[in-house]
């Protein structure tokens, strides 16, 4: 099987960015071919009559539109783009980063409000998860964020966010 | 001996026409019954749910083969008529399981097309998340991307000597953040310093709302952050033109 | 702007199969035009080298992985593509898509079963709509197959539905 149509349909499908050591990995080839597969890619994409990039991302690659055709893009994805989470969101879920597992309760105590709803909505948007259930009386939910968030906010992963030697 | 399960009393008729290697238009009436009767009597694993079909097209074949004989109508308490099963002569009967042969056909030729496209895979499979780069963000040199943002403000908290306190109720508030830096950034189009944007003495949940109020502005381009050379202090302010985007509110 | 790359970031960007006319609308260049763009970009995934196609199917195009690469590309979606249509199913939706607009008493009478535990699960899966009710007694309801349909079995329209020799 020929190793570039391969990582352009891998690129392509990926919800992440692949490392080349992962595309090596899936593919089964050196990572010296999957290198010069990414390189002839990037070279070949790169082309003006081409609407897609491979884009490198935190060591990572990914197939990616053009920055210069995002206004027509736009269009197509009004709504989507618009969609602002709310102060009350945006709150809870810095608290849900900073101090996952962390219980309904413990979100509460810092917000100084009920947080059932926001939870809900958070939940209903895939940015948490429950991630199990504290050892402590009456057993509480403990959530968590997801890739969701990551890719919301543009993280690689949660090591981006200042955490936990600061927090403890 | 262990007998296929069908998906009903076509499907059942159908295999027994075809082990007995006839042609369906040459069927006969009687052996059809005597078969279909002796299958239904062996059937060890009947599906509940499909048990009353099985029966209506066996008093179905019943009335057929009697109506050869006599004509007189075999009675059933069960209702053809509820599952529009009536069959009035063996000439429907054949008409009826062409028509499914017909249908049975049509579902393996779209059971293979079914396997063909579970080998194609579309972006909507992982999400059909929208990889769409900003442009005003590749448009400078020096721009900088969210993770870079990132960065900085690890940082910032790096030089942070002492450990903060707990996170107090109500002691910060994203949108109050973003109210705050909206008006720093008021007039000052030559761009403010990022770390000016975070108070003096800010506590982590302070700077974590400040921070996360960053993101959000950044993200809904009401605000641009740069660096006007290699390694130099990032820059913020007001994103007058959003290139070429769609301003949002 | 070229148009070739903007339809090509429109493909991949895009959940849905997008039809030429939609294209033109998002573009807002000729449907002529429109057609030369998809028409050139087919020809160049086309290619053995590419890992990606231009696939036509319901009613529109969208960039999809070559079925080739699927054993690979598998290995990354392990799951999410394992389940298939049960026989019933199957049979069930093969005669909605030819006799449409139908009603459920006369699939029934088709099949020599009972129906309504199927239909429910086709409705369910997006496969099957209600498109009316039929001027009769009861006025019973009419279903039809939806662009669902012609997406998960790869067809581009209703008249690509299979038509299987039936000799002897």
């Amino acid at each position: 099987m020929l190793i570039k149509p391969l990582v352009e349909a891998l690129l392509f499908t990926t919800e992440e960015p692949l490392s080349p050591d992962k595309l090596a990995e899936i593919t089964g080839v050196a990572i010296k071919e999957v290198r010069e597969a990414l390189w002839q890619l990037q070279k070949e994409y790169s082309h003006a009559e081409r609407g897609l990039q491979v884009m490198e991302i935190a060591k990572g690659f990914q197939l990616a539109t053009k920055p210069e055709l995002a206004p027509v893009l736009e269009t197509m994805f009004k709504g989507e783009k618009s969609y602002i989470l709310s102060q009350a969101a945006l709150e809870t879920l810095a608290i849900i980063a900073y101090r996952q597992p962390v219980t309904r309760v413990d979100i509460e105590s810092v917000r100084g409000v009920k947080v059932d709803g926001v939870l809900e909505t958070l939940h209903k948007r895939r940015f948490i998860r429950t991630v199990g259930r504290k050892d402590a009386p009456g057993r509480p939910i403990l959530y968590g964020t997801t890739k969701e968030f990551l890719k919301y906010f543009g993280l690689k992963d949660l090591s981006q966010l200042p955490h936990p030697a600061l927090t403890e | 001996m262990s007998l296929p399960v069908f998906e009903g009393p076509f499907a059942l008729l159908f295999h027994l026409i075809e082990k007995a290697e006839v042609d369906i238009y040459e069927i006969s009436i009687s052996e059809i019954t005597a078969q279909y009767l002796a299958y239904l009597q062996n059937m060890e694993k009947v599906n509940l749910d499909l048990a009353s079909e099985f029966l209506v097209m066996a008093a179905t074949l019943l009335k057929l083969k009697s109506k050869k004989l006599l004509p007189v109508t075999v009675e059933s308490d069960l209702d053809p008529e509820e599952l529009n099963l009536t069959i009035d002569s063996r000439e429907e009967l054949v008409q009826r399981l062409l028509e499914y042969r017909h249908f049975k056909a049509v579902a393996t030729e779209l059971r293979s097309y079914e396997q063909a496209q579970k080998r194609v895979f579309v972006r909507s499979l992982c999400g059909g998340k929208i990889v769409l780069v900003n442009p005003a963000e590749e448009a400078d040199a020096g721009a900088v991307t969210l993770p870079g943002l990132m960065e900085a403000f690890q940082r910032l908290l790096a030089k942070r000597e002492q450990l903060p306190q707990e996170i107090a109720p109500d002691d910060f508030s994203v949108h109050d953040k973003v109210k705050q830096i909206m008006y720093l950034l008021r007039g000052k189009n030559e761009g403010v310093d990022f770390l000016a944007l975070f108070p003096r003495g800010a506590g982590l949940a302070e700077i974590i709302a400040t921070f996360f109020a960053l993101l959000e502005l950044v993200r809904i381009r009401k605000i641009r952050v740069w660096q006007s050379a290699p390694f130099s202090s990032l820059l913020v302010a007001h994103r007058q033109n959003p290139g070429g985007g769609k301003g949002v509110n």
